[in-house]
């Protein structure tokens, strides 16, 4: 266990150091400024607001400059909000996105995982064609498609569900969740279908049945957790990719959530906070694959951690 | 194992599905004079020295108060903290009498001092306020902004004593008045900047609710960041009996479709912007819901005349006549916008172009195309249309693409850029034709027509005339406005025979806004003091 | 004994005489779902080209007193907002989108296969470096990349093909490492070897052809992905520029007037439904047409 | 011949009638649905199982065996399967025709089922403890607890020692052998009175396999309880069968007393069968006469290990061996022994880490990329998994013409003579050359391995258990021609298997290795005859004498 994650760590050091590196001279590359603006903004001002954010220092003297502050967990002021530090708004941001990819994740598991165990019981019948069709629609409508559609539906004619804010009225959170699960569920109900057929013949599932378990029985102590293996695998970059991906559905119904720093923070040029995002992505994809592998493992007895590398 | 979990999961959902949505923000609204308004974008900061936008500017104006207000219907100053003033003679020396019950929230009374002492941090060259150049027409604020100028003592404001304050301008300035109704001429409260801070830092923790101390009718009561900001009624305001208002919810929202969508839904009583395609529905579903006003801005093409083939003027007019504006407005923009052939709008301040060098004549565009040498679009270089990402500035370039198309037989490429490439490449002249638009800071032709002096910062097309750059000039120390206005429009006359710019349309305000939404006066500049705003059911008004 | 027959089998002819290619044709032809696919794709293909011939109108021919209007006589699926006729814009869009779709999925494809293989048939220390760099171009700011992309190489759909294969290929990339590891160890590859095929030998010659199954179904779930990453790349200011159309920029634009104009949703929308399910479709009979094992059970 | 088999079994009938008959099958016929049309599996057979006694089946796959007990189970897919015909009277309940709820209620309680493979007959993912008290706490109205109690004893029964914590372990943690017991305890611990024992010992090790054996002929006598035992090994159904039924192609051909079946066989097929087994040595010897100058292959002081988990596994120790040309050195070993590592280091698929193998002057394993693809023509493999072997993508064609591009071999234009001369010295039908390997059995892909191997005219063959995975007639027809091979090419080979008599049949002389270690190394028939090792002579008692 402990040698898993020192070899974890190991690799993880060098992915977020050449993220970081490779991030930040890449922003600085970018045309335009922090502090451009439609008005323009006198070239006095601009070298004041340089000097004020270490921009006049030559780039690799603000490179080492940063990564000394970051040692010291210093991610630096938003050169946007100029009265937040990164870690404030990502503080702010992180805790909503990151609450809205458990309900997103967990409702692309529940319908995923029925789906592709209905289509599995039973392939190439209507209960595999329905479900797996839907799936397939569910991959080709994007969130900010369905976004707009569920609102419309449920929001604006039915009324049910209010269409913006994250917990400031009851239920606002469902419609974000449904949307930014659904292409999640579609790709869930492929894995699952897959895994559970490949499963289900296997011989213990013979066994099972020689036993006189019922179907259901079977499926649900016998198949579904090897029958799973695929999606586990699936789940680490998935979760690190609806974080990174919730951008369309925060804006669409108003959250305020880390995906919507991240994106504007490129279109601002708010330098530190893509640098504070970056990183804090590149470690949630690395934290989320080792996450994915304890799982993995967890699920399967036969796997363990330190045969793996 | 997973269907443990899933069950219970499934049931809390299907609970929430089914629960009662309970009344909506404006439905319970009313009664407690809670506003829920959309402000587009979240602001940078509310510290009225160093932010720069509309949506900054609409909290600020809750949370401060200038010298000066305008009256939301005439656009005319009117006093605020400053009880009274005198001009004198020159127009150049104006001096304040501070109303004595003008307090801070906190209950320290506004002192002339503190205007001073504001206005010292506002132009001081570390704070970097990117509006320092609003004072530059007080007597030496430019140098001392600058930093060629240490000693604020001989800048030309000073406070004569606690409730006086005395400022001497460099020229006649018959707009000042408007100038000190905006927020980065407000005052700041000293000890609350010191006690976060140096006078002249930037980004301190003085603006976050509990340290923000202000003047305006409300206060900062919390801000959550890229959601809500909520300011409360400021009972220490001298003018506190006229607010209404208990509450304003300010809500950041990027995108318009959700801010529609919020509206309709009644969580917005008003928003901050409106999708085009909505606006005739609203126009004939609901037409109480929709305003359309007047708005103190000019939707615009800039060219750039030191590339060929946009060096010849011919080249110029014969693009700016050729765009048929009328069958923009109506049936893109939509939204009661004015067909635009000279730059600053109609009655700025009374004041009227009376340009018709450019009209929508499409045989003389084709005439002076032919003249310049391109008889119909022969040998006429393809050239590309820059505009920074958004869906409404690509439907205007699209159709105007296709109107040069058949009118002048030219070929022009489309570009839209990320917004901070677009300014870096405006910046840089890397452009040929670049989609524009002025909203003007205060009411007055000199907004817009100061922009094309010869290397103005906004001027950007690489046009220099001497003649306009005099013209101008001599505006700035007229006093008289009706001969001010005339130079202004011989300057724009000037600026319309040479085009470096084709004028599109000029902007109207077009938001949602709910008919019980009361006191808010539509004028150009957009401003609705919130402390005569307030809530009232339609239907007790007898409103239908 | 050999000697004897040889002149025997000299002549022999093969049993069916045909070829793996002709096998695999054989079998998909079988798949009646996968044909109506092949053909639906054939129609659509044939239509995009020949578009520039039947399409009613002009794609930018624009008539803003008209504006957006429902479908009609003259316009059949109606028109846009600057009263451009839809279905002339679908056809036109179509030649983008399946371009675009294809084009990328190509490059990403290449990438992906040869990145995920070398990964996972060598594995070791050259595996966790391999994936170790697509964990890290999974981490960079996607935006940053993309507005880069446009300033230093500015508008043109070439770049659009390779950004969106760059973008694509990881998720592929992991995909075949991990087939790939599982074919590694099947005993016909350590035949392979002991034949005495060099490694490069190996991967494109048994390794690669036992990956295309899920390969191909990723392929298929690629493809729109893809059509829809174009749209917002294009919005974006990398891909086309109007008033050239795709099928994922006339539903995106759709998007936004859905409540007003639904048509400029519905039919793009339903086109590029369509596409994805025989796509699917096709996939699923391809996959199937490639596996001689199918066959049998 | 029907009239023949019906005679027997009226006969019995009449013999046994006063003895309780648990289970009867009549006219019994089972179809499944191809894409090539209807596949016979089970063509109207009919028997019977009398309480406490244990009826063998055998025959070779595809025989329908299996599918007939699977049948009486309810465990046949329908579709593509379907029963067309037939009752299966157990306790008045007919098996074919009774519904789902009837058949969970006697599935598991009352006729449960023991299977060929403990490693994947078990769940991988549930502990072996939850897994046999799964029956028990499903039929029987008893606390987990209780249960757990039963289970232990039940474990200790079959021969689990520390049943304690076995209980919580996971099939992967167990030997082959344990994992047979936790089925077998699985399938008792409801006492049901019938048990089909589907080739329980196939999977297994020799020495293990003579264990469980006893262990289930002991439990059955113990229990009292019937006993239907499905093998292909004819050794097996002999030693562990009061009556057997002959099956071929669905059909009943014998049925009797398995002494008189065996010791006097009426049915031709019967014959063949129990003439395929290989009794003795090989009819030819290679007339050994060690050169120990110049050996083919030496290998010397080999030692191979592989990390695993904190520690290193010793697989080879220390392990010399030297072959002359044209000599067949069997190598003899129980899973784990190292035999397969060995064998993989010398065609260089798994590198060594002390010692050296020598292929004539060369030393392999210090050989450069292109000099090493060279020696490869010299050493091939045939690998154990016919299935496994051939890229199933590949035609016949490709996959034996391959080696010929690589080591260009052949003109472009004599690709097809070679290939189709190499098919037909296998003994394939040269018309097949455009088929893929699924379409083969498994012996005719054995065939085509061969075929490879000998494509690039090598030297030396490692043959890896080249036979363990075939039926026992078209095993005797493998070595057949492994031999006759060998003989035409002057083939040195290694025959590596865990099955001591085919070993005899083939090898020249024997080595016996034992935990990396070679234990024993003699001439074939002085090894089995007069073994020094303890080892050697604890595998030969393991064989079943039959």
């Amino acid at each position: 266990m402990i040698r898993f994650f020192l070899s974890r760590l190991l690799q993880a050091m060098p992915v977020i150091f050449i993220v970081i590196t490779a991030t930040f001279f890449l922003i600085r590359s970018a045309p335009g400024g922090p502090f451009d603006a439609d008005k323009v903004v006198s070239q006095e001002v601009i070298e004041r607001l340089n000097e004020r954010y270490n921009l006049d220092a030559p780039i690799h003297q603000q490179y080492f400059d940063y990564l000394s502050h970051l040692i010291r967990g210093d991610f630096g002021p938003s050169f946007r909000y100029t009265n937040r530090s990164v870690t404030e708004m990502i503080g702010a941001g992180l805790p909503i996105t990151f609450e809205l990819a458990i309900y997103a994740i967990m409702i692309a598991l529940i319908i995923g995982i029925s789906a592709g165990m209905l289509a599995a019981v039973r392939p190439n019948t209507a209960q595999d064609y329905i479900p797996m069709s839907l799936a397939m629609t569910g991959i080709c409508m994007p969130s900010f498609l369905l976004g707009p559609l569920l609102v419309l539906v449920f929001g604006i004619w039915l009324q049910w569900l209010p269409v913006s804010g994250w917990g400031y009225s009851p239920g606002d959170k469902i419609l974000p969740a449904i949307t930014l699960g659904s292409t999640y569920a579609a790709y869930i109900a492929r894995l699952t279908r897959g895994g559970m057929l490949e499963v289900l013949n296997q011989d213990y599932i013979r066994t099972a049945k020689a036993k006189g378990l019922s179907t259901s029985k079977i499926i649900f102590k016998h198949a579904l957790r090897g029958g799973l293996a695929p999606v586990v695998a699936f789940l680490g970059p998935a979760i690190a990719g609806l974080l990174a991906g919730s951008f369309v559905v925060e804006t669409i119904f108003q959250i305020p959530g880390l995906g919507r720093f991240y994106v504007q923070a490129a279109f601002n040029r708010d330098y530190t906070m893509i640098m504070g995002t970056t990183i804090l992505l590149s470690c949630l994809i690395v934290f989320l694959n080792m996450l994915s592998d304890l799982l993995a493992v967890w699920l399967n007895p036969r796997l363990t951690l330190d045969a793996k590398h | 194992m997973p269907n443990k979990i899933l069950l219970p999961v499934l049931l809390s959902i299907l609970l929430l599905v089914g629960c009662d949505l309970g009344p909506s923000n404006i439905e319970s609204a009313t009664a407690k004079q809670i506003l829920h308004l959309g402000n587009g974008t979240e602001p940078k900061d509310l510290d009225p020295h160093t932010v720069t936008g509309v949506p900054e500017h609409n909290i600020i104006s809750a949370l401060f108060e200038g010298l000066i207000s305008v009256d939301p219907a005439t656009l005319a100053p009117q006093p605020a903290v400053a009880e009274s003033w005198v001009i004198s003679n020159d127009g150049k020396r104006y001096t304040f009498t501070l109303r004595d019950n003008s307090n801070w929230s906190n209950g320290d009374p506004v002192t002339a001092d503190d205007f001073v002492w504001s206005w010292q941090r506002m132009l001081s060259p570390a704070l970097a306020s990117e509006y320092a150049y609003q004072l530059f027409t007080v007597k030496n604020a430019q140098a001392f902004n600058h930093g060629e100028l240490k000693d604020f003592s001989q800048v030309g404001v000073k406070a004569i004593n606690s409730k006086t304050l005395v400022i001497e301008l460099e020229n006649p300035t018959p707009y000042f008045l408007s100038l000190l109704a905006h927020y980065s001429t407000f005052a700041v409260h000293p000890p609350t900047i010191l006690a976060f801070g140096e006078r002249d830092q930037a980004g301190t923790l003085w603006t976050r609710p509990g340290n923000l101390v202000g003047n305006g009718p409300f206060t900062l009561d919390s801000w959550r960041l890229n959601y809500i900001i909520r300011v409360k009624k400021n009972p220490h305001y001298w003018d506190h009996e006229t607010v209404r208002l208990n509450e304003i919810l300010f809500y950041p929202i990027d995108s318009a479709l959700t801010e529609e969508r919020m509206f309709r839904t009644g969580v917005l009583h008003a928003t901050s912007s409106t999708p085009l395609d909505k606006i005739a529905s609203y126009q004939t579903n609901d037409p109480d819901k929709i305003s359309i006003d007047p708005y103190l801005g000019t939707y615009y093409y800039r060219l750039n005349v030191t590339e060929k083939p946009l060096d010849d003027v011919r080249v110029r007019r014969a693009l700016s006549m050729s765009i048929d504006r009328q069958a923009i407005t109506d049936s893109i923009t939509k939204g009661g916008q004015i067909p635009a052939f000279t730059f600053t709008p109609p009655n700025t301040q009374g004041y009227f172009a009376n340009n018709n060098s450019i009209r929508y004549d499409l045989a003389l565009a084709q005439q002076l195309l032919s003249e310049a040498g391109f008889p119909n679009g022969e040998g006429f270089p393809e050239i590309e249309l820059t505009y920074n990402t958004s869906d409404g500035h690509r439907r205007i370039a699209v159709a105007i693409q296709q109107m040069w198309k058949l009118a002048l037989n030219i070929n022009v490429r489309l570009s839209n850029q990320d917004w901070k490439v677009y300014l870096s490449r405006i910046q840089a002249l890397d452009y040929s034709i670049a989609r524009a638009a002025w909203i003007g800071d205060y009411p007055d032709p000199n907004t817009f027509l100061d922009m094309f002096v010869t290397d103005g910062g906004n001027n950007q097309t690489g046009w220099s005339n001497s003649q306009y750059d005099e013209l101008i000039a001599s505006a700035a120390s007229e006093a008289d406005e009706k001969k001010r206005y005339k130079i202004f429009q011989q300057a724009e006359n000037l600026l319309m025979d040479e085009s470096p710019i084709i004028p599109i349309y000029t902007y109207t305000r077009v938001l949602l806004k709910h008919p019980q939404l009361k006191g808010w006066e539509p004028n150009i500049l957009d401003i609705h003091p919130y402390k005569y705003v307030y809530l009232e059911d339609s239907t007790i008004n007898g409103g239908q | 004994m050999a000697t004897d027959s040889l002149q025997q089998y000299q002549d022999v002819v093969f049993d069916q005489g045909r070829s793996p290619w002709q096998d695999a044709w054989y079998r998909l032809k079988q798949n009646k779902l996968a044909i109506i696919s092949l053909n639906f794709l054939a129609a659509l293909v044939v239509i995009c080209v020949l578009t520039p011939w039947l399409a009613p109108y002009g794609y930018e021919t624009q008539n803003l007193a008209l504006g957006a209007s429902g479908p009609s006589a003259a316009h059949w699926l109606g028109t846009d907002i600057h009263g451009r006729d839809l279905m002339t814009r679908l056809m036109y869009g179509g030649r983008i989108s399946l371009m675009v779709g294809f084009a990328a999925t190509a490059v990403s494809l290449v990438i992906g296969v040869l990145w995920g293989a070398i990964a996972g048939y060598v594995g070791g220390l050259t595996d966790t470096v391999l994936m170790r760099i697509v964990d890290i171009l999974y981490a960079l700011p996607f935006m940053i990349f993309i507005i880069l992309l446009m300033v230093v190489f500015g508008r043109s759909l070439l770049l659009l093909f390779l950004a969106i294969g760059l973008i694509e290929w990881l998720t592929m990339a992991r995909i075949v490492r991990t087939q790939v590891m599982n074919i590694r160890n099947q005993e016909f590859v350590s035949a392979a070897i002991v034949t005495g095929l060099s490694h490069w030998q190996i991967i494109s010659r048994h390794i690669i052809p036992n990956i295309i199954g899920p390969v191909i179904v990723y392929i298929t779930l690629t493809i729109p992905s893809v059509m829809l990453l174009e749209a917002f790349l294009s919005f974006l200011g990398l891909g086309i520029q109007p008033p050239q159309s795709s099928w994922g920029v006339l539903i995106s634009g759709g998007v936004e007037t859905m409540e007003e104009y639904p048509w400029l949703l519905l039919f793009p929308g339903l086109t590029l439904s369509a596409t994805l399910f025989a796509l699917n479709f096709l996939g699923d009979g391809l996959r199937d047409a490639l596996d001689p094992r199918a066959t049998s059970d | 011949m029907v009239f023949e088999t019906r005679s027997i079994l009226a006969q019995l009938a009449t013999d046994t009638r006063d003895i309780m008959e648990l289970l009867n099958v009549n006219n019994l016929s089972i179809a499944f649905d191809t894409r090539d049309g209807k596949t016979q599996a089970v063509d109207n057979i009919s028997f019977n199982v009398q309480q406490g006694e244990t009826l063998g089946i055998v025959g070779e796959s595809g025989s329908g065996k299996s599918v007939s007990c699977y049948a009486l189970m309810g465990l046949i897919d329908k579709p593509p399967g379907h029963i067309e015909r037939g009752k299966a009277l157990f306790h008045n309940v007919d098996l074919l025709s009774a519904d789902e709820k009837t058949m969970r209620g006697i599935r598991g309680k009352r006729i449960s089922m023991i299977f060929q493979d403990p490693m994947t007959a078990l769940n991988p993912y549930l502990s072996v403890g939850a897994q046999i008290i799964e029956p028990l706490l499903l039929h029987e109205d008893v606390s987990r607890n209780l249960a757990k109690q039963k289970a232990l004893t039940l474990l200790e029964e079959v021969g689990i020692n520390d049943a304690a914590s076995r209980y919580y372990q996971y099939p992967h943690e167990l030997s082959g052998g344990m994992r047979q017991r936790v089925v077998i305890a699985m399938a008792l611990i409801t006492e049901p009175e019938l048990l089909i024992a589907d080739e329980p010992t196939t999977a297994l090790d020799v020495t293990i396999q003579a264990q469980i054996l006893e262990l289930i002929k002991d439990l059955q006598q113990r229990r009292n309880i019937a006993v239907i035992f499905i093998s292909h090994d004819l050794d097996v159904i002999r030693y562990m069968t009061d009556r057997t039924l002959v099956m071929e192609q669905g059909r009943i051909v014998e049925h009797g007393q398995s002494q008189t079946v065996f010791n006097s066989p009426n049915h031709s097929y019967t014959k063949k069968l129990l003439a395929s087994i290989p009794q003795q040595a090989k009819p030819v010897k290679f007339k050994y006469t060690p050169k120990k100058n110049s050996p083919l292959l030496s290998v010397n002081n080999v030692s191979i290990s592989y990390a695993d988990r904190s520690s290193r596994f010793q697989a080879v120790n220390n392990v010399s061996l030297k072959l002359a040309k044209g000599e067949i050195l069997g190598l003899v070993g129980e899973s784990g022994c190292g035999k397969t590592t060995l064998s993989q280091s010398i065609v260089k698929l798994i590198n060594i880490d002390r010692g050296e193998i020598l292929l004539g002057e060369l030393s392999l394993h210090k050989l450069n990329t292109s000099e090493l693809k060279q020696a490869r023509k010299n050493v091939q493999m045939i690998f154990q998994d016919p299935y496994a072997s051939l890229n199933p993508r590949m035609t016949v064609f490709n996959t034996l013409a391959e080696p010929l591009k690589i080591h260009r071999l052949a003109e472009s234009s004599d690709i097809k003579k070679k290939v189709l001369n190499l098919m037909a010295d296998v003994g394939l039908d040269p018309c097949w050359a455009n088929k893929y390997p699924h379409e083969f059995s498994g012996g005719q892909r054995q065939r085509i391995a061969i075929a490879r191997a000998l494509a690039v005219e090598p030297q030396l063959i490692i043959a890896d258990e080249p036979v363990s995975a075939l039926d026992v007639t078209i095993q005797a027809q493998i070595l057949e021609l492994l031999l006759t091979l060998c003989q035409q090419r002057q083939l040195t080979m290694i025959f590596i298997s865990h099955d001591l008599a085919v070993v005899r049949y083939i090898a020249d002389r024997t080595a016996v290795m034992n935990q990396g270690k070679i234990v024993e190394l003699n001439a074939t028939e002085t090894l089995y005859q007069e073994p020094t090792h303890s080892y050697t002579q604890q595998l030969l008692s393991a064989k079943l004498s039959g």
